[in-house]
């Protein structure tokens, strides 16, 4: 098993992506980060939504689960309930994210239920051709939006950490090494993983330039513990951050909770519980 | 007593939030420990406190089929049930009342138990207590044992022990007025069997002996979200669930509890979720998902009035289109109807059986009706149906060139399970190939979409085998036919006895699968039939439209008349109704 | 030529994001522009780049009513179009071919234009315009003139000024190659109208006609969530209703969309939404929600293959029995299928007046095919049917007891809007009684079912009157018939033509409400038919078997023959596909 | 106009309420908060979801729509985009707009639509009998949780302040006073405005007590104004802050924005529009 490389994670079907989209560093960085951690194929499964960012799944040598839009939040968290045994990953784009799913991500934080999720940021709907998502800047025209977006871009880092998300981070396509590195990371922590991923669409809105200028490596001595300092650093948006925000290294994880609370479970049969119902 | 010599209806009205269903409820648990048989019926608002409360208990010495038409027995808590019930209750009938809240005019002809409820309640420095002494009243007319009461009580109370002491003395004292006032025998007193020789029998909700039903079945997840009449269902998980080393989360919403369910269903769970009509609408999406990647769920849908918020709290049989047709493409899905409370647990045990077998979802189509009733029935755990399981991949299968997706000659493909070496594949929304991929090919679609509806032509040559895929009662021979579904049944057998006495022959047939529809049955039922009638309670006749459509060829060649009865008021059918619709049909048929 | 002698169909293949689907389009226009009529079809795979691509125009000096089965000219830019066209090609067909990128084996018997298209275009360092070389061969082949073809570019290119003068370049050089390299005659050459006695004809998509459709009726409102094949709706409205003094809001979700134009709908706007499957199967919930609040609202469902995901830019009818049955609980909706691109734009003013005036959801069931292809029409801004207008209250009502939800005989009543002093009213999604406010009473539900559903009954009354309430064509005396809903109208006529020329006499009728049903226009149909074939997009036949149920007596009566023809592939039907479906439905029933 | 009385705001109907149910007060603040608005009748709408706080529009003496579960927020935003002139309060229960509806918040916000959102937050689901809602504290019993409450609650005022919603308060059913001073701000606020109302629900999880003693008064020297200071007072859980957190009074409201957009639009006939496709 130790001798896994990243490419033995790749399905070999190709993907569908335009050359230059942001999402093959994240096909990459995370089978870079299974190779890593040694986890063995069958013992993974990644759950997506629909977008670009969504067909990932077909694109690595795991089981898969290519669902319905907005939903890959819910469909992980039945499939890591359902066998607590596995590494289980959602991903996604934004608009599948923060616009039809954005309910789903609270409640995922709050149960801090352990998977990761990964959001491929482009700030834009590219499956679809180029609508504005909800990280898209005000201002933004696009066919959709001849007269410009009238709306105030959402800051997921925020809303995580809002949220109370136990691990939140940000990273860019471009800096491969530093997204592998937190996604073991995330992959590691035992609850509810969330991170961002700036990852442009060549095709819809090309964002490599704008990033590179304004991204910035969060500083070494930033307290990932320190919810406060968490967000302040999130407060900032004409630099992008790039790290860790926040992780939170104590609260259990919802599988185990869900074993405590069937461990102090009385264990009984059908027929126990029958007898309640003949008095 | 109307209908049957050997029941009566007792029915509790008040205001919500007086424990108007809370004492009809304890009655019909004594009733039953007391060895008769219940069947109940409960109608509220949907506000929380306050608003008109009904609740009717039907007991009898033998098994009792449906809640009846009127109350033999009324216990009044206010005046408004007084005045609601008065021009439906039967001159001969009685009525039990609280003085301090209720007033009836001298004219009245009926049997009355005035009791001072209130005042005594009031005197125990416990005013709340008013409708516990009324329950001691009613229980000692029914020469109830005293000590058997009270055991009764605190079992039921026991998480309110702050105020249990009060109720119990309450209890007393109005149990102790009869005995001081009334010394002539009750009219409607039934006889009591000895103890001792009382055949053991549960009393359950049709919500919770679903829940039963999961849990025998082998049910190990339940996502849901809250909605009435569907709540209990996840309320009785929630107890026992853990206990088999199962998972319940309450979801964020619908979307949510069925994204779930396929979720822990993929991964090897069974997996099911409970809702009623507006979320079953919002599931409509994720039932295609399910679908299309062929991963087995379970949903019961508890349906109540529609459309829209609508009646929430009142019962209805009107999603049965949604849930025979909603769906953006074709994709197969099976139905079954429970037609009574102790059906809805072995509909639960089939439904995972058809889902797991045949990697599909299954929709358990219930109503707040039989949901929320408390029905006597005897506790056997004898199965009547085989319990099938999900097919797993063989290791020659696995060890090499694995097709989840398989087209096999029955449409049903194995399904390896994550955690698996060698069955990797991916679960796909986009139309896919044996293996997963997406594959957008028209002749591959075309296949694929062959593949899935094999399933539903292997399932009706499955449960031609079947017990009890569709019941009849009735004499085949019979010209007049019923075709029903779900929890009008009840109605419909006390009303072909009551027709039968009246030398009025009539079959009805009740099929357990909407969906696939058990042609055999139905077309055997068909023969000797003149005309048959299609009650249901909702607004279209929708399985009447659906049966006649279905079977038109049948019925013209077989020159049978089709009636439909639709009533959409929120409330079940009156045995008295399903009578007339018949005698009505007959004398068209024989124009008379 | 294939079908009809004065048509000719061009296809252009090669790999997404290759700019196939810009140059089929560019010379759609072209031919347009030339005078020529043209009727194009796309498919794609749900990539953004990368997959194979296909753009069918087919143009011709008459109306043409479908895409056309097979290629006359097949314009090949990788090897995977002309491998894949190979085998549909009939022999005398002509290949246009990038020789830079495609190999046809000596064998190949057809006609053929080598065109060195990437060398050429990269001689030009800009190795990109191989497509706009192929173009300009085309465009020249087919005769058109070089300053009007240039001019259609420059047009379709204006957002594109970077490349405008490279591509221009290409082009030429495509158009010069021929020039210089062919001096037959090409035989595929249309005759070209004289440019000055062009009639004025508008080339536009399925999409944009019910955009301006939706302009036309004076809609205000609109919000939607992207979703493939309806996007282009949204765009186009976009870049329009700001003129109008309109809002368009890119909602977060398919809910919220359907849920602001009930807001906005309830506040005074004629409002719509627009998405195909999966969102539709979103919005289910809240349509009830019009219903029962009786609020007026558009929906258009472009449908798209499922189920699921499915096969997101292929076309499919699959979403018929969700668009009429899809509710819990029954509640009016009105359907509306447009067959043409012409009739897109007038279905959506249509559903305006049947919302608006009856107070009620209408779905306009359109699918990926017949929005997203051009074809010509003739702008006329004659209205065929009258514009109908909510019923405001007068002041009178409004004056004393306004009741907003008053039980009418048409059902209808007055709609007050929020600013209107005397109108304030509870819109509710519960049952409500006049005035809006919740009343659960049996009785009253039962009123307000009826209320809601008369008014489909006074919207079959009034659609009677309507011109082409349901289409005709051919001769009514006809012993066969075909049945047919949507956009497979135009294989139908030109498979009806050919049948005519072999003396094969058929009619068809094709409704263009499918709620309500035409009863009227359906039975008069039936009158002369031994035998009809219903052909559609769908893997259960879901419009015959829903004809079939609703007019089985009158079938049965006339001892009519029932064919269904299902096809879900994703495309859509060939003209021979009806053609061979029914010749095959005579022989049968002619027994030979 | 100016004679006009709260009570002259109730329709009559009698609500449905448990007596001493926290939203009574909310009543009496909203209905005091239109007649000190002087605002007539029918130019209000009430707009809400499914849950016994939802029931409001019913008991108040404007135009109403009681809609679906979870969805007030579109609702409001349609009825405000058809009408702009209108006065729109969207009102709903922390299941309805947290859980369910909790993906609309986010984009009510960054449209900055000019309504008033009042959430009665009772920590409960009170109309289907005392579920556990996303605000419900961990380790809460309930029939649908016989073992308690597995999630950490959310923090709706965080939330809100990190979808940069431009009004934020927080008010106790049991304040009634400055629970009608915020509203009044709220409606004049042109943008949207997020009111959390701390509502007890008496019958299913009585709080009165707790609130008693775990609210206070933002301080008055709070800048609210201050995004960064908002969310240190959001981040304090022990204390419930009572009051405005923020209030951004620069930015335009969405009914100007698509004014503007409508002003900037050329007038154009279809007529004109059809030309584009005959060329
Ligand atoms: C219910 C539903 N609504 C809409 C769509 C159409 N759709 C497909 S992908 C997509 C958005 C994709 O954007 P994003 O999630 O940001 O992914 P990206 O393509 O940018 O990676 C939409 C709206 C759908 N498939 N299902
Ligand atoms: C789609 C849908 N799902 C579920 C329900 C059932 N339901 C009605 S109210 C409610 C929750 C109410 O909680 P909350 O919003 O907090 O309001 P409260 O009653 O506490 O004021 C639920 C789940 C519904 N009506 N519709
Ligand atoms: S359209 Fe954009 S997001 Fe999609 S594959 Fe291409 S570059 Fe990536
Ligand atoms: S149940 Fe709770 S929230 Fe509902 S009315 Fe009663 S006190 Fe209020
Ligand atoms: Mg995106
Ligand atoms: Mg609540």
């Amino acid at each position: 098993m130790g001798q896994l490389k990243a490419k033995d994670y790749k399905s070999g079907v190709k993907p569908i992506w335009c050359p230059g989209c942001g999402d093959y560093a994240v096909l990459n960085a995370l089978t870079k980060a299974f190779a890593g951690l040694e986890i063995p194929h069958e013992e993974i499964v990644v759950a997506s939504g629909i977008g670009c960012s969504s067909r990932f799944p077909a694109f690595i040598k795991t089981y898969g689960f290519h669902g319905v839009h907005g939903r890959p939040l819910p469909l992980a968290t039945g499939i890591k309930l359902g066998n607590p045994d596995l590494t289980v990953v959602a991903v996604g784009g934004d608009g599948d994210g923060f616009s039809i799913g954005g309910g789903h991500m609270p409640h995922a934080a709050r149960r801090n239920i352990d998977i990761t999720y990964i959001v491929m940021d482009n700030s834009i709907y590219g499956m679809t051709k180029g609508q504005p998502s909800p990280t898209s800047p005000t201002g933004m025209h696009r066919k959709a939006a001849p007269y410009g977006t009238q709306e105030t871009p959402l800051n997921p880092i925020m809303m995580a950490l809002s949220y109370n998300a136990s691990f939140v981070a940000r990273c860019f396509s471009n800096k491969l090494k530093e997204m592998t590195d937190i996604i073991m990371q995330a992959i590691q922590h035992p609850g509810f993983a969330f991170i961002q991923v700036l990852s442009p669409c060549i095709t819809f809105n090309d964002t490599y330039a704008h990033y590179r200028e304004i991204t910035q490596l969060i500083p070494e001595d930033h307290d990932t513990s320190d919810l406060a300092a968490a967000l302040q650093l999130a407060l900032v948006t004409d630099t992008q951050y790039l790290g860790v925000f926040y992780h939170d290294k104590e609260r259990l994880g919802y599988c185990e909770r869900v074993r405590m609370v069937q461990e102090a479970a009385p264990k009984m049969s059908l027929d126990a519980i029958i007898e309640n119902y003949k008095r | 007593m109307t209908q049957t010599e050997s029941t009566v209806v007792v029915r509790v009205g008040g205001e919500g939030g007086e424990g108007t269903i809370t004492i009809g409820d304890i009655f019909s648990r004594i009733a039953a420990r007391a060895g008769l048989e219940v069947y109940s019926f409960r109608t509220y608002p949907s506000e929380i406190k306050g608003g008109q409360v009904l609740y009717q208990a039907r007991i009898g010495t033998q098994r009792v089929m449906s809640e009846g038409d009127e109350a033999d027995v009324l216990v009044a808590m206010n005046q408004q049930a007084w005045t609601e019930c008065n021009d439906h209750l039967c001159s001969m009938s009685t009525l039990i009342y609280d003085t301090n809240a209720v007033e009836v005019p001298e004219s009245y002809g009926g049997v009355t138990y005035p009791i001072p409820a209130t005042e005594i309640a009031t005197d125990l420095d416990w005013a709340r207590g008013k409708n516990f002494v009324l329950l001691g009243a009613l229980t000692c007319l029914f020469n109830f044992d005293w000590e058997m009461t009270k055991a009764v009580v605190e079992r039921r109370m026991q998480r309110h022990k702050d105020t249990l002491t009060k109720n119990l003395a309450a209890l007393r004292k109005g149990y102790e007025y009869i005995q001081e006032h009334y010394t002539a025998p009750f009219d409607h007193a039934l006889p009591l069997p000895d103890p001792d020789t009382i055949e053991e029998r549960i009393l359950i909700t049709g919500a919770e002996a679903m829940a039963m039903g999961a849990l025998a079945a082998g049910c190990q997840f339940y996502s849901g979200y809250p909605i009435t009449p569907a709540t209990p269902i996840m309320e009785t998980l929630a107890k026992y669930l853990p206990s088999f080393g199962g998972t319940l989360v309450q979801a964020e919403d619908e979307i949510a509890s069925i994204n779930m369910i396929i979720g822990a269903a993929f991964a090897g769970k069974k997996a099911m979720t409970a809702t009623s009509g507006p979320g079953f609408s919002l599931m409509i999406e994720a039932l295609g998902l399910a679908g299309i990647t062929e991963v087995p769920i379970v949903l019961v849908n508890v349906q109540r009035a529609g459309p829209s918020t609508g009646l929430p709290t009142k019962t209805s049989q009107g999603d049965l289109f949604l849930t025979l047709y909603g769906g953006h493409g074709d994709a197969p899905r099976f139905v079954i109807a429970p037609d009574s409370v102790k059906d809805c647990y072995y509909s639960m045990i089939n439904a995972f059986s058809l889902a797991e077998y045949f990697q599909t979802p299954v929709i358990v189509l219930s109503d707040q009706a039989m949901a929320s009733r408390l029905e006597t029935m005897p506790w056997d755990t004898k199965l009547w149906n085989p319990v099938l399981e999900r097919r797993l991949p063989t290791e020659e299968e696995l060890a090499e060139d694995y097709r989840r997706y398989k087209d096999t000659e029955d449409g049903i493909s194995s399904m390896a399970l994550p955690g698996m070496s060698g069955g990797i594949y991916l679960a796909e929304s986009l139309e896919h190939n044996e293996y997963g991929y997406p594959d957008q090919d028209p002749a591959n679609h075309e296949k694929m979409m062959k593949k899935r509806a094999k399933k539903t032509e292997t399932a009706r040559k499955l449960l031609k085998d079947w017990a009890s895929t569709a019941r009849r009662w009735g004499e085949e021979d019979a010209a007049f036919g019923i075709i029903g579904w779900g929890s009008t049944r009840g109605a419909v057998r006390e009303a072909m006895d009551l027709l039968q006495k009246r030398g009025i022959k009539v079959e009805a047939i009740y099929p357990h699968t909407l969906l696939p529809m058990p042609d055999e049955a139905m077309l055997s039922f068909f023969k000797h039939k003149k005309a048959v009638l299609v009650p249901e309670l909702n607004f279209s006749s929708q399985l009447a439209r659906m049966v006649e459509h279905r079977y038109y060829k049948a019925l013209y060649k077989l020159n049978i008349q089709f009636h439909t009865l639709a009533k959409e008021q929120g409330v079940p059918f009156k045995v008295q109704e399903i009578c007339d619709a018949v005698v009505k049909m007959i004398a068209e048929e024989e124009g008379c």
